[in-house]
């Protein structure tokens, strides 16, 4: 239980997050790949803050609270998009919904 | 390392959490890729509690689980007539993605992992289990009355915002 | 000087405080007033902006004298460069209130949420310009971005839009979660949240030997792409090209300049207070990494401009070009770097709100945003057809318009240091810039409207609003005003 | 006090102009006429009171403008500029009046911007101060750019896109340089834009600016901003596409003193300010040594023969413009005495020729609609007064001894001859082909038999008349008493010369 | 005095010539204009005799600065020696006589008053020319009397040949002007002056160079002389004299025979001093060559005008060679003499002409458009003899002609008289004795530097004296003599109006040797030094012993006692050496009956040929075929200008504008399509349709690569992303590298 095993566990998450943002098929799919990343920051924090810091400095692990919340409000957002995509494409798959480039 | 019942423990939520996490990532059906990050949740809350953050891991299970994760699985469930969208869509172009993707997610492991492997400072450092006063108590006093006071104020007016934004977005047009 | 605590700040956040309260009238009065009546709402905004512009002043010249101030125990900072920012910001939103109220696209739509949000996210803007914790800049990062993500998709009917605004959170998210991970490293190597003291930590640390020149490198350029997403510099600047065109042009022209300002005034201030001093560069020399990528910046960002068809589309490939630009001025770590930087911001709120307004003004009355809607512009409506031309000639950097004044001091300012490739770059760029600026002076100019040649007019009002910009487009470059008070600003910048 | 009105009033013109009604046309361009006669009357008064026995520059200003970078607003004038200037003021109204009739839409619109091009033109020989040198520069290209891609010929949007990208092209360029030049006079702080000081700043051993490679990279700077504006090979491509369609106004501003402003630099700033580096190019050593000399050369000579090829009548004259600037190139690479009186005459004589044959060309075409030298034949019968201009104007073009075309090239031939023998040599054979090419246009277009479509020409009217007599007496005055020009710069030409001693 | 008077010289022609210009410009003339320009050139005539009295021995130029720079002053000045006196003279003369001429030649033209506004431009300029006294004003005169040339050659402009024929006499001569321009700079790059005379001038100077500046200045010599190449019409550059002969008459007596052909030979006289051996050789050369191939080219020509024009080119290269060979007062007195006789030939042939007037009238139109159609080409090989008239006007064709001394007696004895003097026939006539100067020069210069070049050049002169006097006479006899072949036309001809007949026999009494007797006087015309001529072993000859010689058979016949009085003090000026003199005596006297019997045998020739016509001209030409068709093809100099020289400018040319057009804007191009290139695959923008302007063509091109490869900003959030976390990736890898 050492910090480089929370570090460890923190980058597997966040770099399956990354894949999961880069291939999965569905918009929701893709939020669930930022919540892994979100997570991983999360984790990162409470460990470093735990390990990095001294005891009585807990500010790593409110900063992490703090990701939290800010991770709810923008699921809430993101779903909120996602329901509007879903009325204007009919669908979620992310590359389906490319009328703008170029 | 001696190896405790703790350690055990340790290893065995590690092992959940990254074991969930790769289902979340792999898995077709996404009602399942849903309930694994359930898992990987629990796990990440589970990893806070050998963290000594009590109040963190608890937190993460009540908003997380109770409330993104719901939210999830409303999404879902509004958005999909077919719950298991395939990964393995035939045709060069997702296969080229899946491996592209799988090739810069893994480099940018690797480039994760040789920081945390060589930087001095975050080398050795144990938990060496000593029983910390719970936290909560410490971070009401530095929310309300500490430096955090601001950031929890913005916080509640970016609440409020996403509040009347996902509103107004998800609605359905009223005067088309 | 010792962090104010947060009984104290209040006074000092009085802006801040005034943003969340005219936010909440807004939202009140819109219950009131009848449907179709939004333009009190409006105004009700408007009045606020005025409100925090004054408290802005106040604030800055009755307690800013002493210098800077540090407030809620050191979350945020009240100096000259927060309020420089803090005025620009609320010009770009009080010029959006008033786009808002006379664009078509967003007529029917209008309604107190909107201004709501529009204060909301100047709320962020302000705070993203004067956070100096590491949390405070996340937080206030994502409130500007959520509120953009929502204001982008403000038209729910439009399909356009709901796109965009999906693509803006999805890249959004992951950017920021992105630059989280690099916060929590630094937060990792440093135990701390502070950006002073971030910079002495990892000074030490460094020379300690405590953690290697690769883990801040991985920090700063993960970072970089939180930041680099805000000011839409290459390789983050995907998102904006497909955003910008799907927006309301209205949020397109704020999100152009005052989402860029404030990307830039916490780029600013993240990167000297956070990376700027002379061991770290030693170390990471992320100047050069910056260089680099502004010069691709503004490269790709001015290539890809010249096939554009759709003026939106393309002001969007501008405003990446000038991002490129700006980040010249922020490779330097000098003062004139800055003092550019800071004095470009200014030339091209004007001069980009100013085109953006045109643009406004073509879609209301062709319902086009394409190109081809301005063919013959000059003849029917020959004032908005100059004005745009000399918004078009600024952001070129074609004297004597501000925008080549602007420029000037950014190439200044590089060449000094040496970086004679950089600014041979961004002069190249200038002239490519050139060709798709002049393509839609072509169109208002040189060509025929075809049949129609109807005169188009436009109100008193209208007149007034695109002379606001003009004026300052013009003029800028020949006042020394401007000059004194981007160096001053600069002089402050947050070195500690 | 002058030297601002004379540059303002056509700015103040510009404003009257757009506060005229658009339905005016002719008061519009009475103003207009008015406006631009004003500053001819001002350079009338400045050409008698200018003193001719000085260096110096006279009738200055110096005030402070944006004090954060010492930029000030700095003019006046010595003998190189004075006689641009005048010619400046000089073409100004001709080309109003050359415009009176031809212009059929959007006058108000014309008049303004050809007031701000006055302006810019006008400022541009007389900046003193580096910045200021460089908006005046650049001010010019935005009014040219609607004047060529507004009221030009077919192909006007490529000609004038194409003349502001290359032209912007070269300035950007030589916006590095003058900020490097900028950076280097000084400690921050006491840096400085004012050309007369940095003249003697870069002369000045031991100072940053008085370093050879420095000179070399700043001129090169300074010098392909220059070289796109007189057109030297192979910037030069612009210039034809521009000449062909712009309308004949504009033409005439553009070969009279647009390509002037150009050499106009290379003396004021390039030579001047870095005579190292033009020792450098032009010291007639090994490749670099020639090839300030080798450029005008080729221009002389590619020029020419291009010029030969043509079979439209206004591409014809733009080529030989191109040609004519190579002498221009060539004599100021001497570096001696005739080169560069040479050169300065031959950039004054060839901004009076060429207007004139700009403004002969557009007389044609507003006859016969059309350019093509060889759709005309036998005019000579028709419109023998015509004739008789053009046939002057050629001559003067092609070197006649008499026409002032003559002394400004062969000064700078027996300057150049100096320096660069052989290139020198190979550059007259542009002496005959100019011959050729004009002599050949003259028999195709009015000699021979009459082409019958033509039978009913109108000759060439008073009003045109009227644009070419003054240019046409100066052509003859300058080309049998060249001192009455070469007073004007005798003595900044030897102080000039002065200053390229290099050891 | 001086002063005053050559300006009244300038200024008389010139303001009669601003007069029509100045009304020109409300296309106005002044409708006396003829009246106007002759009492100019009378005025000017009066003014350059009374000149002669203001010789100085020892003149200085009289100067003003006309270019004056930091450190050079170019000045413009007169000089006024007994040359200049004399040319002033000659063209004043002949330029009188000619605008006298022209009153009556051409009467009715419907330019008139231009026609004597060009001539009195003209007269200004070569007056000009003959009185300046630095190398730029010499310049500058030599230049506008070329465009005087020009613009009386294409004076009927409306003929194609005429328009034709000015542009290539323009071009021509400046060809050689360059020449001389590069040796002015020369000149000008070692002396830093361009005056001739005096102090600083380039005489004076030139003296003090020595021995290892000699390769210079005789390349500084010849180059000058490419001038007088092109003016003079020496070979190779005497292909525009003949087709000059466009221009009306009395156009081509003035100018093309009298005073502008010959200020290549003035200006190589005034040169005198910078002539080295090799460069005197040079143009002795080109001179005999010249004198030779024109004579046997004028054998063959039809064309009255045409004739003369060769016998011109051939008598100037006489003068040429007499100055390369040293004979400086014979070239000059040859000069004389030859501008009286030739300006009455031209104007006698003129009078022919004008015979033939009514008849040209009425062919007028015809003739044009025969003209239009294949003016320019002589490709008939199989017709030897046969009429290749189309390009020869009728009224100008000696085959028209015949029997003519009947209708028109001033004209024909007044032309015999000319023609009499330029074959040589002995003593009365003056061109006996300045042709006579030339040989004798010649021949007394080979023998006193025992000189196989300078005995060569006197063969060559000897010929081309008896080729001269054979077609000379061929034209007598076709013109006058025998039976009127064109029995039309010959009913048409009648004798020409006072104001030109009297013009032909002041010129006539010209071509006496007793007008030119200021040649005789040994005081009056002296060679100036050639510092850096050098006889190979002997003692310097002097180049004019000849002219004792003359002096002598004059004093012998009583024709002037005058010259004969001026023998005795000859020999204190025999400047260069005494001992020479008697070298050369028998030089003289062979030169003297050689040339006479050149002279004889020719026109023995030609009356064979042409009167008796014992012998064939048709038989001979049919059996030389290959030399005829040499001289009838004029050497086929034209065509190897038309073909190689001309073709290769123009293709030059072309290729030129083609490189300005395809690779110069197509590198520009280029540049601007590979950065596109570049984009479409790496940033994918070209999804729109293509910007307008200079890439249209490459557009297409760059479409369909972009078509092709995958577009990266595609719509597709993930192709974004995955570029935002690889470009995370990427800047961490490169700048770990770095």
């Amino acid at each position: 239980m050492t910090l480089q095993h929370y570090l460890v566990i923190s980058a597997i998450l966040f770099t399956l997050g990354i894949f999961a943002v880069l291939t999965r098929r569905n918009a929701i799919s893709i939020l669930m790949g930022i919540e892994l990343i979100l997570n991983s920051c999360n984790l990162n924090f409470a460990a470093f803050s735990r390990f990095m810091t001294p005891p009585e400095d807990i500010s790593g692990q409110i900063i992490a609270i703090f990701g939290i919340v800010l991770a709810a409000a923008e699921a809430a957002v993101f779903l909120a998009i996602i329901l509007a995509i879903y009325r204007e494409f009919g669908s979620i798959r992310p590359n389906e919904v490319d009328t703008l480039k170029g | 390392m001696e190896f405790t019942l703790k350690t055990f423990i340790f290893y065995g939520f590690a092992l959940m959490t990254v074991a969930s996490a790769l289902i979340v990532v792999t898995v077709r059906n996404i009602v399942h890729a849903a309930f694994s990050l359930m898992v990987t949740l629990f796990g990440v809350a589970g990893l806070y509690v050998f963290l000594q953050a009590d109040f963190l891991a608890a937190t993460q299970v009540i908003v997380y689980v109770g409330g993104i994760l719901v939210l999830i699985l409303f999404g879902v469930m509004m958005t999909s007539e077919r719950f298991d969208m395939p990964i393995q869509v035939k045709g060069h172009i997702e296969r080229g993605q899946l491996l592209l993707g799988g090739v810069i997610a893994l480099a940018l492991l690797m480039l994760l992992l040789t920081v945390i492997a060589n930087t001095p400072a975050w080398k050795n450092l144990t938990d060496d289990g000593t029983e910390l006063p719970p936290t909560t108590e410490r971070i009401g006093e530095l929310i309300l009355n500490g430096p955090f006071l601001l950031p929890f104020e913005v916080v509640s007016v970016l609440l409020l915002v996403a509040l009347i934004g996902a509103a107004l977005i998800s609605r359905k047009e009223v005067r088309d | 000087m010792q962090p104010l605590s947060n009984i104290e700040s209040l006074l000092y956040f009085s802006p801040e405080i005034l943003l969340v309260i005219f936010a909440a009238a807004v939202v009140l009065l819109d219950l009131v007033v009848k449907d179709g009546e939004s333009s009190a709402v409006a105004h009700l905004s408007l009045a606020g902006c005025i409100c925090v512009f004054a408290a802005v002043l106040i604030t800055h010249f009755s307690f800013g004298d002493e210098g800077p101030i540090s407030l809620f125990l050191g979350m945020v900072r009240l100096d000259v460069f927060s309020s420089f920012f803090k005025v620009l910001l609320l010009l770009a939103t009080a010029a959006t209130i008033l786009f808002s109220l006379r664009s078509d696209e967003l007529d029917a739509r209008l309604k107190g949420e909107y201004y709501a949000l529009l204060l909301a996210i100047t709320l962020g803007m302000f705070l993203m310009a004067s956070s100096t914790n590491l949390l405070m800049i996340f937080i206030s990062l994502e409130t500007v971005s959520l509120t953009s993500y929502i204001l982008a998709g403000f038209l729910t009917h439009s399909p356009r839009s709901s796109e965009a605004a999906f693509k803006y959170i999805t890249y959004g998210a992951v950017a920021s979660g992105t630059m989280l991970f690099g916060l929590s490293l630094l937060f990792g190597m440093t135990g701390t949240g502070d950006l002073g003291q971030i910079s002495v930590r990892l000074t030490e640390l460094l020379a300690s030997g405590d953690i290697t020149p690769l883990a801040v490198l991985i920090a700063i350029t993960f970072i970089l792409a939180g930041v680099g997403y805000k000011i839409a510099s290459v390789p983050f600047h995907m998102w904006s090209p497909d955003v910008y065109e799907g927006a309301p042009i209205p949020i397109t022209a704020f999100l152009s300049v005052a989402s860029k300002s404030a990307g830039f005034a916490l780029f600013i201030r993240f990167f000297y207070a956070g990376f700027g001093n002379a061991e770290l560069m030693q170390a990471v020399d992320w100047t050069l990494m910056l260089a680099i990528v502004s010069a691709l910046t503004m490269t790709v960002g001015n290539l890809a401009a010249l096939p554009q068809q759709n003026v939106k589309r393309l002001l969007a490939y501008s405003s990446i070009a000038h991002g490129g630009y700006l980040l010249m001025g922020g490779v330097l770590l000098t003062s004139e770097g800055i003092g550019a930087i800071l004095f470009y911001l200014v030339v091209y709120l004007f001069m980009n709100l100013g085109a953006f307004y045109v643009v406004v003004l073509i879609a209301n009355e062709e319902g086009t945003e394409m190109i081809e809607g301005y063919r013959g512009l000059a003849s029917r409506a020959p004032l908005v057809a100059w004005a745009m031309a000399i918004f078009l000639f600024s952001l070129t950097g074609i004297p004597p318009f501000a925008g080549f004044f602007g420029k000037w001091l950014l190439f200044a300012a590089v060449l000094e240091q040496g970086y004679y490739w950089l600014a041979l770059v961004g002069l190249l760029n200038s002239v490519v810039s050139l060709y798709y600026y002049a393509r839609i002076v072509k169109a208002m100019f040189l060509e025929d409207a075809g049949e129609e040649t109807t005169q188009v007019s436009f109100s008193t009002g209208t007149f007034a609003l695109l002379s606001v910009f003009v004026i300052p487009t013009i003029l800028i470059g020949f006042l020394n005003i401007f000059y004194t008070f981007s160096n001053i600003s600069a002089s402050v910048i947050p070195m500690q | 006090m002058l030297l601002s009105l004379m540059i303002f009033i056509p700015l103040l013109g510009m404003i009257a102009v757009l506060l005229l009604p658009r339905e005016s046309e002719e008061l519009i361009k009475r103003v207009t006429l008015l406006f631009t006669l004003i500053p001819l009357a001002l350079a009338v008064a400045l050409f008698i009171s200018y003193d001719r026995s000085t260096a110096g520059t006279q009738y200055v200003v110096n005030v402070p403008w944006i004090q954060a970078f010492n930029i000030q607003y700095h003019i006046g004038i010595d003998g190189l500029s004075v006689t641009l200037l005048l010619l400046t003021a000089l073409l100004g109204p001709i080309c109003v009046i050359a415009s009176w009739r031809n212009i059929e839409k959007g006058i108000k619109a014309y008049m303004a911007l050809f007031l701000l091009l006055e302006t810019g033109m006008l400022g541009f020989f007389v900046a003193l101060d580096l910045f200021l040198f460089y908006v005046f520069f650049e001010l010019t290209l935005l009014p040219m750019y609607f004047l060529i891609g507004i009221w030009g010929g077919p192909r006007r949007e490529y000609a004038a896109i194409k003349f502001f990208l290359y032209t912007l092209f070269g300035s950007v360029l030589m916006l590095v340089a003058m900020i490097a030049v900028y950076l280097n006079s000084g400690a921050p702080g006491a840096r400085t834009f004012d050309i007369p000081t940095l003249i003697t700043l870069a002369s000045t051993e031991g100072h940053a600016l008085n370093n050879l490679n420095f000179q070399i990279w700043v001129f090169l700077g300074f010098f392909v901003g220059f070289a796109v504006k007189v057109p030297i090979f192979p910037f030069h491509t612009w210039l034809p596409d521009a000449h062909v369609e712009a309308p004949t106004a504009i033409s005439v501003i553009l070969a009279g003193i647009l390509l002037k402003m150009g050499t106009y630099g290379l003396v004021r700033v390039n030579m001047a300010m870095f005579p190292q580096g033009l020792d450098f190019f032009c010291n007639g050593m090994g490749f670099w040594g020639n090839s300030l000399a080798l450029l005008g050369f080729i221009n002389i000579v590619y020029g020419s023969f291009c010029a030969l090829a043509q079979t439209d009548f206004k591409k014809l004259v733009a080529y030989s413009s191109i040609g004519h600037m190579g002498f221009v190139i060539l004599g100021l690479s001497a570096r001696n005495d005739s080169g560069i009186t040479g050169a300065i005459l031959q950039m004054f004589n060839h901004g009076v020729i060429s207007a004139m044959l700009f403004l002969l060309v557009g007389v044609l075409y507003d006859r016969a609609h059309h350019r093509e030298i060889n759709g005309f034949g036998g005019l000579g019968t028709k419109m023998p007064v015509y004739t008789g201009i053009t046939t002057l104007a050629f001559m003067a073009s092609l070197g006649l001894p008499g026409l002032s075309g003559f002394v400004g090239e062969a000064l700078s031939l027996l300057g150049a001859y100096d320096k660069f023998k052989l290139l020198t040599i190979l550059s007259t054979i542009g002496i005959v082909v100019g011959a050729a090419y004009f002599l050949w246009t003259l028999q195709r277009v009015f000699l021979g038999t009459l082409n019958p479509k033509y039978e009913d020409l109108p000759e060439i009217n008073g009003r045109e008349i009227l644009t070419l007599v003054p240019l046409g007496i100066l052509t003859i005055v300058l080309g049998v008493w060249p001192n009455f020009a070469i007073d004007m710069f005798r003595e900044s030409v030897t102080s000039l010369i002065g200053v390229l001693q290099v050891n | 005095m001086v002063v005053f008077l050559i300006s009244l010289i300038l200024l008389c022609p010139l303001a009669a010539f601003a007069v029509f210009g100045l009304l020109g410009l409300g296309n106005r003339s002044f409708q006396r204009q003829d009246y106007l320009s002759t009492a100019a050139m009378l005025i000017a005539l009066v003014c350059s005799f009374l000149l002669l009295g203001e010789i100085a021995p020892d003149p200085e130029p009289h100067t003003v600065n006309w270019i004056s720079l930091g450190g050079v002053t170019f000045s413009m000045g007169f000089y006024l020696d007994s040359v200049t006196a004399i040319m002033l003279i000659v063209v004043t003369l002949v330029s009188s006589l000619v605008h006298i001429f022209s009153m009556g030649y051409m009467h009715g033209d419907p330019r008139y008053p231009r026609f004597f506004a060009y001539l009195s431009l003209f007269s200004f300029s070569m007056l000009f020319l003959v009185v300046s006294d630095n190398l730029l004003g010499i310049y500058i005169g030599w230049e506008l009397v070329g465009l005087c040339s020009y613009l009386l050659i294409g004076f009927w402009f409306e003929k194609d040949s005429a328009a034709d024929a000015c542009k290539k006499a323009f071009l021509t001569t400046r060809v050689g002007d360059v020449g001389m321009f590069i040796g002015m700079m020369m000149l000008f790059t070692k002396f830093k002056t361009l005056s001739l005379y005096g102090e600083g001038g380039i005489f004076a100077l030139v003296a003090s160079l020595n021995t290892g500046d000699m390769v210079w200045l005789s390349i500084a010599g010849v180059l000058i002389f490419c001038g007088a190449i092109g003016k003079s019409a020496q070979v190779p550059l005497h292909t525009w004299l003949p087709d000059a002969m466009e221009g009306p008459t009395p156009v081509s007596a003035l100018i093309h025979a009298a005073t502008m052909v010959a200020a290549g030979v003035y200006l190589t006289a005034r040169m005198f001093p910078i002539l080295t051996e090799t460069s005197s050789l040079v143009i002795a050369y080109i001179g005999g060559i010249t004198a030779l191939i024109a004579a046997t080219i004028a054998i063959v020509r039809f064309d009255i005008k045409r004739v003369l024009a060769y016998s011109t080119i051939s008598q100037l290269g006489y003068m040429m060679l007499g100055i390369g060979a040293g004979s400086y007062v014979a070239g000059l007195f040859h000069l004389t003499t030859h501008a009286f006789f030739k300006a009455l030939l031209f104007l006698g042939s003129g009078s022919v002409i004008h015979a033939f007037h009514a008849m040209h009238a009425h062919a007028h139109d015809d003739e044009n458009d025969h003209a239009h159609d294949t003016h320019g080409h002589e490709h008939d090989d199989h017709a030897l003899v046969h009429d290749h008239g189309s390009e020869i006007p009728p009224d100008q064709d000696m085959r028209n002609m015949g029997g003519l001394r009947h209708k028109m007696p001033i004209t024909f004895v007044t032309m015999l008289i000319a023609t009499l003097s330029i074959s040589g026939v002995p003593f009365v006539f003056s061109g006996f004795w300045s042709k006579d100067a030339i040989l004798g020069g010649v021949l007394g210069r080979a023998m006193e530097w025992n000189s196989v070049h300078h005995y060569l050049l006197f063969g060559i002169a000897l010929c081309a004296a008896g080729i001269t006097a054979f077609y000379m006479f061929r034209l007598i006899f076709m013109t006058f003599f025998g039976e009127p072949r064109n029995q039309e036309m010959h009913d048409m001809a009648h004798e020409s109006p006072k104001s030109m007949t009297v013009p032909l026999l002041i010129l006539a009494v010209l071509s006496l040797p007793v007008v030119n007797i200021l040649w005789f006087n040994e005081d009056y015309v002296q060679p100036p030094e050639q510092p850096h001529l050098h006889a190979p072993q002997h003692a310097y000859a002097s180049p004019d012993s000849k002219m004792d010689e003359a002096r002598v058979t004059l004093s012998l016949f009583g024709v002037s006692e005058a010259v004969a009085a001026e023998e005795s003090g000859h020999d204190t000026h025999g400047a260069h050496a005494d001992d020479g003199h008697h070298g050369h005596g028998p030089a003289h006297a062979i030169a003297m009956v050689l040339s006479i019997c050149a002279a004889g045998l020719g026109i023995f020739l030609s009356w064979l040929f042409y009167h008796r016509r014992t012998l064939s001209a048709e038989s001979v030409a049919t059996t030389f075929r290959p030399l005829y068709n040499l001289f009838w093809h004029k050497y086929y100099f034209d065509e190897f200008y038309d073909g190689v020289l001309v073709a290769l400018t123009v293709w030059k040319a072309r290729l030129f504008a083609q490189f300005d057009g395809v690779v110069v804007d197509g590198i520009v191009n280029g540049v601007g399509k590979v950065t596109r290139d570049f984009l479409a695959v790496f940033i994918g923008v070209f999804d729109n349709r293509v910007v307008d302007g200079a890439v249209n063509r490459v557009a297409e091109v760059t479409w369909a690569i972009g078509g092709k490869v995958r577009r990266i900003q595609t719509g597709a959030i993930q192709t974004y992303l995955f570029v935002v976390i690889a470009g995370i990736v990427l800047l961490i890898l490169i700048f770990r590298a770095l």
